[in-house]
């Protein structure tokens, strides 16, 4: 767990693996959703295709220090949480930065992202990014609860916080999968997933309609590709998480791009089918719903 | 109507105590330990012949001193409130009848008569009953009859006060000498106690009674002074 | 002689609550003040027969004399009439 | 003769508080308490009293030998004096108040002079 | 030595001489007068001096030279002495206070007064129950005449009705006396204390006890004191004072004299009257509004609680004479103090007393007068209530520690709403010029009570709170108020700087860092009181160092008395400092009423431990008898939780932080809270687990903790007001911290530590940006503020390192807590109350994000476009903070090692390990250095990136943003701020409904209403009290008859 200077080149080998397929990721699922809804959907390569644009776009124009700093917080959340969890279980090569923290380190690096880009929405002086953020803060405060619950039923389970040693401990088979052995913290865990995943049901901080795409209103040109970015980065690193937590990590790419797929396909399926809640519903639903699962998984454990 | 009803339960509740005080109450077949030490004592070492006033001025001197500072500051009190209230010259005399013949006369002849029996009866303190406030009384009734006879009758003030100051100074002064020269405080024999029955017997007991006679006297007919001279309030 | 004593005292007793009695009762308050100089005159004579001269004077003089009279010299001062 | 005298003492105590408790004029409240003076004088007296003796006066009727044998308790004789002077003294005070009270207030009812509550 | 006697004779001597003089002559009776009664105190001071220092043995005075008991005696003894030298001091300044009354009344009332005090020390000193009787019979008619001293007309009702209940009680007394002598045989009280026949019982008994109800009822008893109130409103302040502390003090001591002739029979009935006066007139003077009104209702109080005392005597043994001594002199010279204070003062309300505000040494003696009647230290009253608590502990009578305690505190309570009311109040117009000899005689009586305080000090066997140094500076700045507040400010800093040095190396790690929080943290906040730092600024220096030196004085604490002593002075020094602060009187009143109660709570567990031990070390909290630990535990945890502002004692917190001034929010709340948490660490280090009826007391800790921390953050986030916002996350930070205590392991208490530290840092720095925030706008509003970022960047600065720091956020040192609070939740086996603590860790992002949005970003308003960054003072702290959370997030060994090997000494089981830069622990790691490191590593390059992209963007006006090609005209329509977090309200809403606020109004409500309704037993009609006084009579008779067969 010490700290060598190859580890640079090969978390930055990790870090453009994990943007290609972020990329491509939420653009299939994107043209999945589509498809269910009998759209023909957007071209694979089409994240590629605005990313180079807004990069390319020269700009001008900026509302203040922290405003300027949103999107750097923002993408760096998404890059440090994803550098701090170990992506591929037992090479070396890909435990990324993880001697730095454990899964606390992981847990909290979350709001480093939220707290950057809540700043810059407000910098930006529209009502619509404030209300946006009010609305973002409240669901993602909401949804951390059973996160926190289902970490801590994990924690207790394995006795350790270590990301490696719990992954560790799930090897060996789909029996030993934490969704086998501690079913109702996965339950948990999954309810938070789709209150952090900004999808259908949770989706009204950037609903298109009431205020326009909520918090990122004002961003634009290389402002809104840093966002784009991060977008692709941090739910596949939220991912990892979830997947070294609950479904037993990746032993290789393959298996890791198949289970990110899987998990990504989870909120998916679920955003399509339910309409969008109102906050304080979606508040109310963890706490009725999500909340009691987890503190069973505690007491279970 | 509750009011009498509370009272009167009130006073149930009382009685019962002191009936319980009462059936309680057996009287002594012998004299106690400090009325045996009076009665064998108060002869030989006072030589007054009443025991009681012996008692009264000597033995528990300091009881009268506060007894006799108790009417001083009755009187002193009695001014002090009817002092707004003083009316004019005469005033008294505007709604009591004229007094009668009989009344006026008769008190020009008793009033010297009320004042030596006044001073007989404060001088005697110490061999018959009576004593110095007995004796101011008198004196005090001999003041009522003038203001009776004469009810516009204005006393002089200044000679009140000053009499009722001097005694009581020397009262206290007499007191001093006793601690001085005497067993103590208001002790009587700093003076010879002298023949027993005899009329300059008992050591200090007839100075101190005649002092408070003489106050006690001035003190009545100050406060009755007092009353006279306030305005009629109908 | 000394069944005397008793009795004597005894309608002291009776002599002095009856006057009592009629100063609680009493309409008029020249009356009750009266009966009240009354009952300390009765008093000084029961003190007569509890053997102590002194008390007896006193009671005379102080008690039933000079009380008396201030009370009535206040009451002429108050105008008289059982306003209370 | 001696319960007599106490029971007398008392019954008049009792009286003069009763009386001070229930009437309204101040002037009577003041007699009651005065009837209720000279009962508890007559108490303390009679609590002197010894059956078969006479005056605490040394004459030639009582010599000084046989004092011990023949006297009742001086004592409280002494203290009933002082009390009867104290009474006076309180008596005249509440009257000249009584007085001071009716030229301000115009009346002797006890119960109008509530300015001063709670 | 001068015989006593003479103090009788001067007294009458100057009476009748001055009657001597003729009328006109009013100047010299006066003088003769003052002359008498100086000489009469001499008399007694030279005795009093005898008898403290040269050891003299007390004396028996005779008269008329026969032994006592055939003639009467006087005793001169210590007790004597000093009540003799306090009765004419009284009556000669209270002279002095008359001098115009008394030369308008002339000759007369001088006469009177001099007789009035000479019959007062008779009563002292009298051996003779019938000489006790006239000298009574001459107080009563004396008070008749100097009631009409006083110019208020309803002055000769009041004395009508005293002279009617006195003949009642005179009448009773006679009776009772003649009786006693019939059984006993003897007017003398030493002769009648050794004859049985009266001890026997029956009807001797009954006389007795008619004797003893007549004293007490000159001590004006509680449902028998109708008519003292009367006279205490009505009479002229200065007889006032002599009526409250003189002739109060000799019924006292007539009572305490003959009490002895009864043997014990009576003392538990005096004891039972005591309380009952104490406990019923403090709650009727809740409902009092006429100052001196209030002053009648709060002797009788005092005088009650000394009667108790005096019931108690045979179980406090020899130290009697000391406690009832402390609380009799308290009670004397505070009210003596407050009468002739209320003469100064035209008015009859607590408002009209601002005009003392004029004269800053009248507020100091008001204070002083205050502190003295709360049993504050370092008065004689807190002596005395720490010895009679400790003794009736010892007897296992905690019902009656509990009523003295309830109404001490109902006192507390009503003395400093009249206080806080007379220095925030608008005094009235015009200039009352107060003559120099009245001030005069005030000052001197407030520094008697300090000499007072210094000489029971000397004499108590738990040590002299004036002798400690701390105390001592903190009075050093009283005397230096005339300095210009900027060199005060400087003293101040080197003063606490120099405390922290002198004190550092014999510290232990524990009380190192809370040294180094109250010493060194107050430093630094006094630098931000340079801002404030223009002309005096009178009372901000004594009231600060007192608090500080209270701190200082808890953490080197030893045994309990120190600990107590030093809790209730940094209770008194923070609530004049919050006072200090605009509309911050009612919230004050709340915080001193609870200090005050939970500091009484403590001194209850403190008297439970220490059981027969005179002075009981805080260590010897581990050896505490099983069946009271418990109690012990619960009560002294319930007094540490007032003081850390747990749910439910936690309603004046927010109120006492927000309207503080700005540099007190941060003193107060950064500092001020951490006493409580030493409190319950010095606890839970003592006692450990305690359970009592089966119930785990540490578990209950650990909900109300996690309640505290979820209900504090809840409210929090509803908050529209920036310092009410901060006050609330204040409690939910304390609540993180009890939390962490209660869980009673190894890294809960590190935990514990390093939110002390933490919290101290961000929670001061974030109160001083809202302070300059608040001096720059002049709101606290946080919908009025909005887009400073661009005119105060520095302030912005330090706010968003506070609130990354405070909401654990990974690269500062708050993530390093919570990553300890994972640590140490994770091997306790209470699971259920982790919920509520999860719940509350994100809540705490809400409000902080609201604060910095508010008042920061958004859009700026009109009136704040050109208002400047924060004074320097302000801003130089902030920074210091800011480079300290860096360096501590960077190094948290440096403070924190020492700390963990200390408490692995209490909890071995489950220490960090500190190898290198990585921190590990049982079940993870955590690597500073390293996290920093790469965070900001990234953050670098990717900004960088974005710097390259961006070369040429230039800041754009306000209002250009994507409004629907509209302008907005106004600032207001587009800064979201008010009711930020609206579905959050509508979601958990009704958790926030203020329960205990309404919990706590209720008895409030409940105590005022009765007391309302009870004081209308005082109808004021002279013959209801006569009514009231007989039925006093018959119940304490037919009582006492049944209690004796």
């Amino acid at each position: 767990m010490t700290f060598e200077w190859i580890k640079i080149p090969q978390s930055l080998l990790t870090l453009f693996i994990v943007l290609n397929y972020g990329l491509l990721l939420t653009a299939l699922v994107q043209k999945i959703a589509a498809r269910a809804g009998r759209r023909h959907g957007i071209p694979i390569w089409q994240n590629y295709v605005d990313l180079l644009k807004n990069y390319g776009l020269r700009t001008n124009i900026t509302h203040g220090v922290m405003y300027y700093l949103g999107p750097v917080f923002r993408l760096s959340g998404g890059v440090g949480l994803l550098l701090f969890v170990p992506t591929i279980y037992g090479s070396e090569m890909f435990s990324n930065l993880s001697f730095a923290g454990d899964l606390i380190l992981a847990l909290y690096f979350i709001f480093f992202g939220t707290l950057g880009m809540a700043l810059g929405a407000g910098e930006s002086g529209h009502p619509h990014a404030a209300i946006g953020v009010s609305r973002g803060l409240s669901q993602v405060t909401a949804a951390e609860l059973p996160l926190a619950l289902a970490v801590f039923s994990v924690a207790l389970q394995y006795h350790t916080l270590s990301v490696t040693d719990i992954v560790a401990a799930q090897q060996g088979g789909v029996a030993h999968w934490t969704l086998v052995t501690n079913p109702l913290a996965v339950v948990a865990g999954m309810f938070s997933f789709l209150g952090s995943m900004m999808r259908s049901p949770f989706d009204v901080v950037l609903a298109p309609q009431e205020i326009p795409i909520g918090p990122p209103t004002e961003y634009h040109s290389s402002y809104l590709a840093l966002m784009q970015t991060n977008r692709a980065i941090f739910p596949v690193a939220k991912m990892v998480i979830y997947m070294n937590l609950f479904f037993g990590g990746a032993s290789s790419w393959a298996e890791f791009c198949l289970k990110i797929f899987l998990i990504y396909m989870v909120s998916a399926l679920v955003g399509v089918v339910f309409p969008r809640f109102r906050v304080e519903q979606s508040i109310r639903w963890f706490l009725t719903w999500a909340v009691p699962v987890g503190v069973a998984a505690i007491l279970l454990v | 109507m509750v009011r009498h009803l509370a009272a009167g339960l009130l006073t149930i509740g009382l009685a019962l105590a002191f009936a319980a005080l009462v059936l309680g109450y057996q009287p002594d077949a012998e004299l106690n330990r400090t009325a045996l030490y009076y009665a064998e004592n108060t002869a030989k070492d006072l030589g007054s012949q009443n025991i009681v006033t012996a008692i009264v001025v000597t033995y528990r001197g300091l009881d009268t001193l506060g007894e006799v500072t108790v009417l001083f500051l009755a009187a002193a009190i009695v001014g002090l409130i009817l002092a707004p209230g003083r009316g004019a010259e005469g005033a008294g005399r505007r709604g009591a009848p004229p007094p009668g013949e009989l009344l006026t006369t008769g008190s020009r002849m008793l009033t010297p008569l009320i004042l030596i029996t006044g001073i007989y009866v404060f001088v005697n303190g110490h061999l018959t009953p009576g004593g110095g406030f007995q004796g101011g009384a008198i004196l005090a009734s001999a003041a009522l009859l003038v203001l009776l006879a004469d009810p516009g009758h204005r006393f002089a003030h200044r000679t009140i006060e000053t009499i009722e100051g001097v005694s009581g100074v020397a009262y206290v002064a007499v007191g001093l000498l006793g601690l001085a020269f005497a067993g103590g405080f208001l002790d009587n024999r700093f003076l010879p106690t002298g023949r027993f029955g005899a009329l300059l017997s008992a050591g200090a007991i007839p100075v101190i009674y005649t002092l408070i006679g003489l106050k006690v006297g001035a003190e009545f007919a100050s406060i009755l002074a007092n009353l006279t001279e306030t305005e009629e309030r109908r | 002689m000394s069944v005397l004593l008793p009795a004597m005292t005894g309608l002291l007793a009776v002599a002095m609550l009856v006057a009592a009695a009629m100063t609680i009762v009493t309409r008029s308050l020249p009356i009750a003040i009266l009966a009240a100089g009354a009952v300390s005159l009765f008093a000084s004579v029961l003190f007569l027969l509890l053997a102590s001269p002194d008390v007896a004077m006193t009671e005379a003089a102080i008690g039933s004399g000079l009380t008396t009279f201030l009370f009535f010299f206040v009451l002429g001062r108050v105008g008289g009439r059982d306003n209370g | 003769m001696i319960t007599l005298s106490l029971a007398v003492g008392f019954a008049l105590v009792l009286a003069g508080l009763y009386g001070a408790l229930t009437n309204r004029n101040i002037l009577r409240m003041i007699v009651s308490f005065t009837v209720a003076d000279t009962g508890v004088n007559i108490v303390l007296v009679a609590v002197g009293w010894m059956r078969g003796r006479t005056a605490p006066i040394l004459d030639d009727a009582v010599p000084i030998a046989e004092a011990a044998q023949r006297i009742i308790d001086p004592l409280p004789q002494a203290l009933v004096l002082t009390a009867i002077v104290i009474g006076l003294g309180v008596t005249a005070l509440m009257l000249a108040y009584a007085y001071r009270l009716y030229s301000t207030a115009g009346t002797l009812d006890v119960s109008k002079f509530t300015e001063l509550k709670w | 030595m001068v015989s006593p006697l003479f103090i009788l004779a001067i007294g009458l001597g100057a009476a009748f001489g001055v009657g001597l003089l003729d009328a006109r002559s009013r100047g010299l009776a006066f003088a003769i007068t003052l002359a008498g009664l100086a000489a009469m105190s001499a008399i007694g001071a030279e005795w009093l001096w005898a008898f403290v220092v040269d050891g003299v043995q007390p004396i028996m005075v005779m008269t008329a030279g026969a032994p006592p008991p055939f003639a009467i005696n006087l005793r001169m003894g210590p007790a004597e002495a000093a009540l003799v030298a306090i009765i004419c001091l009284t009556g000669l300044l209270s002279a002095i206070q008359m001098r115009e009354a008394l030369l308008r009344l002339g000759r007369r009332a001088m006469a009177v007064l001099s007789i009035a005090v000479m019959a007062l020390s008779g009563i002292v000193l009298t051996r003779d129950v019938f000489n006790l009787f006239v000298f009574f019979e001459l107080v009563v008619i004396a008070t008749g005449g100097l009631v009409l001293l006083s110019d208020d007309p309803r002055a000769t009702a009041a004395g009508f009705k005293y002279l009617v209940v006195s003949q009642v009680a005179s009448m009773l007394m006679l009776i009772g006396i003649v009786f006693v002598y019939h059984a006993g045989g003897s007017l003398n009280v030493d002769d009648l204390i050794g004859s049985p026949a009266v001890a026997a019982g029956g009807a001797a008994g009954l006389a007795f006890l008619l004797l003893m109800i007549a004293l007490v009822l000159e001590t004006k008893p509680f449902p028998a004191n109708g008519w003292a109130l009367d006279v205490y409103e009505a009479a002229h302040p200065g007889f006032g004072a002599i009526f409250s502390a003189a002739s109060a003090s000799a019924a006292l001591y007539a009572v305490d004299k003959v009490v002895g002739v009864g043997g014990a029979a009576f003392l538990p009935m005096l004891t039972a009257i005591g309380l009952v006066t104490f406990v019923g007139a403090n709650l009727l003077a809740l409902s009092q509004t006429v100052d001196r009104r209030l002053l009648g209702y709060s002797s009788v109080a005092q005088v009650g609680l000394v009667l108790a005392v005096i019931g108690l005597r045979d179980l406090l043994g020899e130290r009697y004479l000391m406690v009832a001594g402390g609380l009799l002199v308290a009670h004397a010279v505070a009210k003596a103090g407050l009468f002739w204070l209320s003469e100064l003062v035209a008015g009859r309300d607590f408002a009209a007393w601002a005009a003392l505000r004029r004269r800053p040494i009248l507020i100091f003696a008001f204070a002083t007068f205050v502190a003295m009647l709360a049993g504050l230290p370092p008065f004689p009253g807190f002596y005395a209530k720490w010895e009679l608590t400790h003794a009736l502990m010892a007897q296992g009578r905690p019902e009656l520690v509990a009523a003295i305690l309830v109404g001490a505190l109902f006192e507390a309570g009503y003395l400093f709403r009249w206080f806080g009311r007379a220095l925030k109040a608008t005094p009235p117009e015009g200039v009352s010029d107060l003559p120099v000899s009245k001030v005069g005689v005030v000052v001197l009586t407030a520094l008697g009570g300090w000499v007072l305080g210094e000489v029971w000090g000397a004499a108590s066997p738990y040590g002299d709170v004036l002798g400690a140094t701390p105390l001592l500076v903190a009075l050093a700045f009283l005397a230096l108020e005339p300095l210009s507040a900027r060199i005060k400010n400087t003293l101040a800093i080197v003063v606490l700087v120099a405390a922290f040095a002198s004190g550092w190396p014999h510290f232990d790690p524990l009380q190192l860092i809370f040294a180094a929080i109250v010493l060194l943290g107050g430093a630094v906040i006094f630098v931000a009181s340079y801002a404030f730092a223009d002309g005096r600024r009178t009372g901000f220096y004594p009231s600060a160092m007192l608090m500080y030196a209270g701190l200082a004085m808890l953490i080197v604490a030893k045994d309990t008395f120190g600990f107590f002593a030093a809790w209730e002075v940094l209770t008194i020094g923070s609530y004049f400092l919050i006072l200090r602060g605009k509309q911050s009187e009612p919230h004050a009143l709340s915080y001193v009423v609870f200090s005050l109660g939970g500091a009484f709570a403590i001194l209850a567990g403190f008297a439970l431990a220490a059981e027969t031990t005179a002075l009981f070390p805080i260590a010897g909290l581990k050896q505490v008898a099983a069946p009271f630990a418990p109690w012990v535990f619960v009560l002294l945890a319930v007094g540490f939780m007032t003081k850390t502002a747990s749910i439910g004692l936690h309603i004046w917190l927010p109120g006492a932080h927000a309207e503080a001034e700005t540099d007190v929010s941060p003193m107060v709340s950064g500092i001020l809270l951490k006493a409580g948490l030493f409190g319950l660490f010095m606890l839970l280090m003592q006692m450990g687990r305690q359970s009592l009826y089966g119930v785990d007391l540490t578990l209950v800790l650990l909900w109300i903790g996690a309640a505290s921390a979820l209900l504090g953050n809840l409210m929090a986030v509803f908050q529209e007001d920036a310092k009410r916002l901060l006050a609330y996350s204040s409690i939910g930070q304390m609540g993180y911290a009890v939390f962490g205590l209660a869980l009673m392991n190894h890294l809960g208490w590190l935990m514990a530590l390093m939110f002390v530290i933490n919290h101290y840092i961000y929670k001061s720095s974030l109160f001083l940006s809202v302070g300059g925030v608040y001096k720059r706008t002049g709101t606290r509003e946080m919908y009025r503020m909005g887009g400073l970022i661009t005119l105060m960047p520095l302030t912005f600065f330090a706010v968003l390192v506070g609130i990354v720091a405070m909401s654990g956020v990974p690269p500062l040192s708050g993530f390093g807590g919570r990553w300890i609070f994972y640590n140490a939740i994770l091997d306790t086996p209470a699971r259920l109350p982790m919920v509520v603590i999860f719940l509350s860790g994100p809540i705490a992002f809400l409000y902080l994000f609201r604060l910095i949005h508010t008042i920061f970003l958004g859009q700026l308003k009109d009136e704040h476009r050109r208002i400047r960054e924060a004074p320097i003072w302000l801003i130089a702290p902030q920074m210091l903070y800011v480079a300290f959370l860096i360096g501590f997030a960077l190094f948290p060994g440096l403070a924190l090692r020492k700390v963990d090997a200390f408490i692995s000494r209490f909890i071995p089981e489950h220490a960090l390990n500190w190898d290198g830069l990585t921190i590990t622990s049982a079940y993870g790691y955590w690597n500073p250095v390293s996290i920093m490191i790469v965070i900001v590593v990234i953050f670098v390059t990717l900004l960088a990136w974005l710097v390259f992209l961006n070369r040429r963007a230039q800041m754009v006006k306000q209002f250009n943003i994507v409004f629907a090609a509209e302008r907005p005209y106004r600032p207001e329509t587009t800064h979201f701020a008010w009711n930020f977090f609206a579905p959050y309200r509508r979601a958990l809403g009704p958790l926030t409904e203020p329960y205990f606020e309404r919990f706590w109004q209720a008895q409030t409500d409940a105590l005022h209403g009765w007391a309302g309704f009870a004081r209308r037993f005082y109808t004021g009609d002279g013959q209801v009290y006569a009514f009231q006084v007989v039925g006093f009579v018959v119940i304490v008779c037919w009582a006492a008859m049944g209690m004796t067969p």
